[in-house]
């Protein structure tokens, strides 16, 4: 008796054995992400010297190295927002149904298999001063001198842009196709044009999964590493906090630096991301009217 | 299958021969594969009893000390030589990474006593540690096509005015990306005539002023050489900064046209380079028996011929008396077609100069990162 | 807001994807007018009412208000309200934004949007709600939000597209109430869409029953009811008993009938001569236990308030439902009757 | 929006009408033409240059060949790097579904203390740049003695993929009528038994899109295989980063070539997916419109 | 499958969240029976069977199937059936997959299970389907499915949630004979959980009319139609017109009212006396249109087949909802009555 008793409070609390099913899970997040990762924190605080917040100290007392936080976020915003911005009007587009839409669904996710080399390279030749971008532009007559777009900030930008677009494509296009259509219609016979109806009812409904897609992408934009060593200039314009990192840690094998580095990384990363989810939470988070 | 540990205890004294044939995991962080991979290979094939079967992996060497590190933490080193370059060494060595070999073994390896003049001063910079397998000049040398350029600037001066006269067409890579880069930066301050051409920091005053300068007129430092020789290839840069091997290997390959033209500074020093084998602590002593005996194979001038390669690192045996001939035919095929014969005598010519030690040059990368790389971002 | 006299569908017709959904509507809706679309699922019922909101392209055919042609308007220029069937109230917004989106989109002052959204808000009775989101209302209450915000636009025809099913059996009666009230008290002109026959009887001036996207009949309830054109109409219309049976005989305005094990009299609807294969269309309510009446054999018993509802099977195995006033066990054998007048017969044009 | 619902037996009226009403959709149509013009140039630049002799200053290459992908497979070893990378990332799909889905049933269905919790634990392996955790992972898989195999890359690789198919899977879950699982368990049907022949089959088209998501990133994971992989246990990436950016002089080709290959394998895993799974169902489970 | 003799609630209470979704139900099932839980949204019909089919683990109290206590086992030992509101049919396997389901859990031999599942299949009529997935049946073919999956094991009880309720209005009336006629010929015992009185009073053998997760009353539909307890289960059972009244004098069985603009005599429920404020209680069907009655405005007119339903205020502004035979229009004035026996007065103890 007071056995199944026990049993159903517990239950009726959300307790029971069902939530064994959690377990695996959770073991491997704890020992595989948490316990090195605190491990790693903990190393950031034992600097050969400078006492425990030394590391800290070393990277924000260098300017050189405490601009790569800003040269990282003027990367990744901009990349993330474009990402974010350039989907919107697209997956609008392509939310009805119509032939051709899968074919071109699935060329837009091409970009998602590219991986980082690729890109690069392709970036590289195709924008490269006698590649066939400014090829082009210069037998068009556009421009007498090659544009140059690689090695640079540009370069970085734009494969931000190949990799992150299409994710956040997906992901917009997937959240507004949960957007009950009836309430554009009803806003449209209630006089609204399609910009108002856009702006007054879709965009709405539709900020949850903007800041969830923006922060997606921006967790991607912001640990760029490769890209900007590649088609950047990872002395200069892209060196991003990510080659701090590695230069710290692999170069100078200053790992309590290299972890401070990426302690700091994390901390700037949440901080946007907290941002964004706290500017959500503002807005309404409800049933967008999906129809399951 | 083997264990990988295989081969008996770490400790303890190290054999004439493994007991049975071990499997050695080869690391190489230097490209050093392409020019020792035929001795290796052949040496396991005749002695299956001592090395049952090789394992190459590759990796970059910054990367190197952070995976040799893991594996000795754990206890559980499953590399047992790492063919690496200068960089890679000095880390090693700074962080006790590395079995000493010397003068433990010096008498099993006798072919180190053939060393030429830069090999010898190479593997000065191995203390005790490393073994040097391979050896070049290097550089700093100037690459241009003949039919852009045709009067190449002869000194330093004129290389600058050369730069400012045509901005943008004067370009080097990333020196802590870039082979020749890097030799480029630490040819300077001989050029120049610089204070102390071994201490970046406070020794190289004119060095660090003719860079900035040049920096000036120069747009982009990729990230590669292989860009600045594509660059170089497609007309968008006219002079880049190269080496022997840089110079030889592409043309071969066609990344670079046959007809591209060195041309060397008046009053250079050639900044040397070498690879090394070196054994990680914690690799059991029958793999060290074995792996000894390999590197005292690869020692012997007719192995060494076959670092001749494709002039990948031109001329590349580390040891006296080594000659073209006795390399195998394809390499011989392509350094008659791609090789230049003027290399003998500027490497006669020249002074031999080691580079910067391993703390030094990671100083004069940050240098340069800062105040030349970043210079463009700062203003 | 404009109104007009007359507004007029003119052949309409939507095809999609090589498929008629409405084949060829043709109707003229006088101003102040209750019009209820009514037919089974798929018929058509919510296209002809998208066609009309300008939801949905025409494929042929025209729409006019009075002198104007209105179908190659976009929704939002036609001064329409419509109610959907799951409300489509904006869930971001709250009660009174709901009501009050469309005044603003007319850009009217802001006193007026007040005043009228306020007023709106009073007439279907949710001033203690108008902060609320449509989320934390129950299912009438957003009714009314999605009715107010329809109407609040006093538009010159509000179109509803099976407001009600949504609703449990108690509320739907009692908004169908005051669905008909703001009809009559605002002198809107509606077009209501539903599958429930008595949902159309109750509140429309005229019905237009559709089937396959085609009209079979377009009448005033009581036509409806007690005429309907074809059996397919009066299957829908609660004619529950629809038997296979010959004309025996014609005698004037009645014949007789029989088949399936029944004997009847029965009133054709369109010509029948005798020998004719028939069917006979019955309410359940027209067909009374009582004596001299056919043998059948009770099956099922249902117990409704007031009356009995049996399911009943002749000696054919032909079911039957009717009405009883006392309680038959199932098994029973009771004879059943029905006034020639109730039986409609419906014969081979009118199938 | 109504122009992309058109259909072609609409009357040609309304359909002009339309087209000239909305210069915004001609705007992104060709934003998205431009975006594709630009990225087959992108690629293609790749694949021309793979198989080009050499290719200077000029529109095209002055030769084709192939045997830069000769070469880059003979030097790479590319054989048993596919092997492994294709054991590795079924590996990491496999055991990340079989665990993650579980938990992502417990988080879509279940309200208990700390759910919230449990739900940001999962969220910061994604949310994380893997170099941030990577260093002390791999010592910590080294000290246990299970990197440098196939064991430790795949249980590196587990950590941003659990959370990942977690994190993909809760909203598919919460879109399945529970009613459906109560229905199971009144014919009689146990919890297992509701997993294998009601759950599972319901949730393939999400399983499917999680386990896509989850291989694309796996063979494309950089940093945590390398830390962890070991001489016989390189992935494509591996690879593909060393062949690029390790010492050493390559021909451009080669590396491209090997882009290619690369790329050529996860275009043939994506394309084979998207045939079983609608990309627009990643974070939900919608109905298309009929209309 | 295991039969009983009864199943017996004992003090079934569940909370949510410190709220009793159900509070204290005590019920006795006898075997055969067709029971309805009846009550507005909300009420916890759900959860009481819920909790009866083991989905919901109770906060108090015990379930007794004959000896045996039920309440710790889980829902897949008690060996119930059930039918869902959405049918919740498996969506991926065909309707003979659905329906053999839990034939196959039972781990029957291949031959019964095949046997069984067909006589399944022929008992709701679903032959040519059987090979169908669920997507692609009809709402009512749909409802059938969920039926024969939950009779096919033969349980000892069937537990249906408001199984008709996503039907349309005709369809619905068919399924509700339908089940009857099952639950009979099957002899099952059945408990239906619904929230439209006439589908309760249509098909039970007892109500159990639930409010705030208390029980109201319980009673064979008879009892409920003509005598509910109180206002709350009259409003439910159809007493549309609830109107306040205070009581002039009290004669034997019947008293005499007056209030809110109406003098009538009617019979209490309960006791009462002089001067008490009361509620009487009339349906529409029982307040005609009449001479010698209570003058009251007619506001709005609905057709209803057969008959008017009408909307009128009396002269205190009270809304009354009546039948009339003859269309009378809206601001007509009209004199109603009501037979004493048909108005029920609900005293302060039964409100
Ligand atoms: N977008 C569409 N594409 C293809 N066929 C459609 C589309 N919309 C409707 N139809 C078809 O047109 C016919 C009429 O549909 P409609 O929605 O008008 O029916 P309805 O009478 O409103 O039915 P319900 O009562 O189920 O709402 C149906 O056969 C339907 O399948
Ligand atoms: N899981 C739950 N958590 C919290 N409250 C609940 C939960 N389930 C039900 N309730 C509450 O318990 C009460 C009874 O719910 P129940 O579902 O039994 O009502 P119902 O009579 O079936 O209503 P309906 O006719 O709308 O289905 C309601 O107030 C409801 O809000
Ligand atoms: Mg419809
Ligand atoms: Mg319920």
């Amino acid at each position: 008796m007071t056995r199944a008793a026990l049993r159903h409070r517990l239950a009726e609390r959300g307790i029971d054995r069902q939530l064994l099913l959690l377990a695996p899970a959770l073991a491997c997040v704890l020992a595989l992400f948490v316990y090195p990762f605190a491990y790693g924190i903990g190393l950031s605080f034992q600097p050969a010297e400078g006492g425990v917040l030394g590391a800290y100290r070393t990277f924000f007392t260098d300017a050189y190295q405490r601009d790569t936080i800003a040269t990282t976020l003027g990367l990744a915003l901009p990349a993330a927002i474009l990402n974010v911005a350039a989907s919107v009007p697209i997956a609008y587009r392509m939310r009805g149904r119509f032939r051709g839409k899968r074919l071109l669904t699935t060329v837009l996710v091409v970009p998602i298999t590219l991986g980082t080399v690729l890109t690069a390279e392709g970036l590289l030749n195709y924008l490269g001063p006698t590649g066939w971008f400014n090829r082009t532009l210069i037998s068009v007559g556009l421009t007498d001198a090659p544009v140059r777009l690689t090695n640079n900030y540009w370069g970085v930008f734009f494969s931000l842009v190949i990799t992150g677009f299409p994710f956040a494509f997906l992901l917009i296009l997937s959240y507004l196709s949960g957007i009950d259509p009836t309430l554009d219609r009803a806003a449209a016979t209630l006089g609204a044009p399609w910009w108002q109806r856009f702006r007054r009812i879709t965009l709405p409904l539709l900020a949850p999964g903007l800041a969830t897609t923006f922060c997606l992408t921006f967790v991607l934009a912001f640990s760029v590493f490769p890209s900007a060593v590649l088609v950047g200039d990872p002395a200069g314009e892209t060196r991003v906090i990510s080659i701090a990192a590695y230069h710290a840690a692999y170069e100078v094998y200053d790992y309590p630096l290299g972890s401070a580095i990426a302690v700091i990384m994390g901390l700037v990363e949440l901080a946007v991301v907290a941002v964004v989810l706290g500017l959500r939470s503002l807005l309404y988070t409800g049933s967008t009217g999906g129809k399951g | 299958p083997e264990s990988p540990n295989s081969g008996g205890d770490a400790t303890g004294p190290v054999p004439a021969k493994p007991d049975s044939a071990v499997t050695l995991n080869i690391l190489d962080v230097a490209g050093n594969l392409q020019l020792t991979q035929g001795m290796i290979d052949e040496f396991a094939a005749k002695n299956s009893d001592q090395i049952g079967k090789v394992t190459y992996s590759k990796a970059t060497a910054p990367e190197l000390v952070g995976k040799i590190k893991a594996q000795q933490n754990a206890n559980r080193v499953d590399i047992d030589l790492v063919l690496t370059g200068v960089d890679g060494l000095a880390a090693g060595i700074e962080q006790g990474l590395w079995t000493p070999l010397l003068p433990a073994y010096k008498d099993r390896l006798s072919g180190m006593n053939g060393y030429s003049e830069g090999a010898a001063a190479m593997q000065k910079l191995a203390g005790d540690h490393g073994v040097t397998v391979t050896y070049y000049p290097s550089g700093p040398l100037i690459e241009y096509l003949p039919a852009k350029v045709p009067s190449p600037p002869k000194t330093a001066e004129e290389l600058l005015a050369y730069a400012k006269a045509n901005p943008g067409a004067v370009q080097y890579a990333r020196p802590s990306n870039s082979g020749p880069g890097r030799t480029l930066l630490m040819g300077l301050p001989y050029l120049l005539g610089d204070s102390d051409p071994k201490d970046p920091i406070s020794g190289w005053s004119k060095t660090w002023q003719y860079l900035a300068e040049l920096n000036k007129y120069v747009t982009l430092y990729p990230s590669s050489t292989s860009e600045t020789m594509k660059n170089l290839a497609n007309g968008s840069a006219k002079i880049i900064a190269s080496t022997t091997g840089w110079d030889i290997n592409p043309r071969v390959l066609g990344t670079v046209p046959k007809e591209a033209q060195v041309g060397a500074l008046e009053g250079f020093h050639w900044v040397t380079d070498a690879h090394y084998a070196v054994i990680p602590k914690g690799v059991p002593a029958g793999k060290q028996a074995a792996i000894l005996n390999l590197l005292a194979d690869m020692l012997t001038p007719q192995q060494q011929a076959k670092a001749y390669d494709k002039g990948y690192f031109y001329p590349g045996p580390a040891v006296e008396g080594v000659t073209l001939d006795m390399a195998p035919a394809e390499s011989r095929q392509a350094i008659q077609e791609y090789g230049r014969p003027e290399y003998d005598k500027l490497i006669a010519d020249h002074p031999l100069e080691v580079p910067l030690d391993a703390k030094a040059l990671v100083a004069a990368f940050d240098k340069w990162d800062r105040e030349i790389g970043g210079a463009k971002v700062k203003k | 807001m404009t109104t007009f006299s007359e507004l007029r569908l003119d052949g309409v017709r939507r095809r999609f994807g090589g498929k008629d959904a409405l084949a060829g509507l043709s109707l003229t809706i006088r101003r102040g007018e209750f019009i209820a679309l009514l037919g089974p699922s798929g018929c058509g019922k919510s296209t002809a009412l998208n066609c009309l909101a300008g939801l949905l392209p025409l494929t042929e055919g025209s729409i006019w208000q009075d002198g104007d042609r209105l179908d190659t308007l976009p929704p939002e220029r036609r001064g329409f309200g419509m109610v959907f069937q799951s409300y489509a109230l904006f869930p971001h917004l709250s009660v009174r934004k709901n009501i009050s989106f469309g005044l603003q989109m007319r850009r009217l002052p802001r006193d007026e949007v007040r005043r009228r959204t306020d007023e709106a808000i009073k007439l279907v009775r949710l001033e203690e709600h108008a902060r609320k989101l449509p989320g934390q209302l129950s299912g009438g209450q957003q009714q009314r939000v999605a009715i107010a915000r329809a109407v609040v636009l006093e538009p010159s025809l509000v179109l509803m597209d099976e407001p009600l099913s949504n609703l449990d059996a108690k509320l739907r009666l009692e908004m169908r109430t005051e669905i008909r009230r703001l009809h009559q008290s605002l002198g809107l002109t509606t077009v209501y869409v539903t599958h429930d026959q008595e949902e159309a009887l109750s509140l429309a001036d005229r019905l237009v029953v559709l089937r396959d996207g085609r009209v079979e009949q377009i009448g005033t309830p009581e036509e409806l009811h007690n005429r309907p054109a074809n059996r397919h109409v009066a299957d829908f219309m609660g004619y529950r008993n629809l038997v296979p049976m010959r004309v025996k005989a014609v005698h004037g305005d009645t014949v007789a009938l029989d088949g399936s094990g029944l004997t009847l009299e029965g009133t054709p609807v369109g010509p029948v001569a005798a020998g004719d294969e028939v069917v006979a269309g019955i309410r359940p309510e027209d067909l009374r236990a009582g004596p001299h009446g056919v043998p059948v054999t009770v099956e099922v018993v249902e117990y409704q308030g007031r009356e009995l509802a049996v399911e009943a099977r002749t000696e054919e195995g032909v079911a039957l439902f009717l009405r009883a006033a006392e309680r038959p066990a199932p098994g029973d054998r009771i004879t059943v009757t029905a006034a020639p007048s109730r039986v409609l017969v419906f014969g081979a044009g009118t199938r | 929006m109504t122009a992309t619902l058109e259909k072609p037996a609409a009357a040609v009226e309304t359909r002009r009408k339309r087209i000239v009403a909305s210069p915004g959709a001609w705007l992104v149509w060709g934003a998205v033409a431009f975006f594709f013009v630009n990225l087959a140039g992108v690629i293609g630049s790749v694949v021309v240059n793979s198989f080009g002799e050499r290719w200077f200053d000029t529109w095209l290459p002055s030769g084709w060949t192939t045997q830069w992908y000769a070469s880059a497979w003979n030097e790479f070893g590319l054989f048993p790097i596919l092997v492994v990378t294709l054991e590795v990332a079924l590996l990491v799909v496999a055991i990340s579904v079989l665990v993650g889905v579980p938990a992502s049933y417990v988080l879509a269905r279940r309200s208990f203390p700390g759910r919230r919790l449990v739900y940001l634990l999962f969220l910061l392996p994604i949310l994380m740049p893997p170099i941030t955790y990577g260093i002390p992972l791999a010592t910590v898989l080294y000290k246990y003695g299970l990197a440098g195999h196939l064991a430790g890359v795949v249980l590196a690789n587990l950590v941003p993929s659990i959370p990942f198919v977690i994190l993909t899977m809760t909203p598919f879950i919460e879109q399945i009528d529970p009613a459906v699982e109560r229905a199971a368990r009144m014919c009689g049907a146990r919890t297992w038994q509701v997993f294998l022949r009601i759950l599972s089959p319901l949730l393939v088209p999400g399983i499917l899109a999680a386990s896509i998501l989850v291989l694309v990133r796996t063979v494309g994971m950089f940093e945590l295989t390398f830390l962890t992989a070991g001489p016989d246990s390189q992935t494509l990436v591996v690879a593909l980063y060393y062949s690029m950016s390790a010492a050493g002089i390559r021909a451009q080709q080669s590396v491209d070539a090997m882009a290619v290959m690369y790329t050529a394998s996860m275009l043939v895993l994506l394309v084979v997916a998207l045939r079983f799974v609608n990309p627009t169902q990643l974070v939900a489970r919608v109905k298309e419109d009929p209309d």
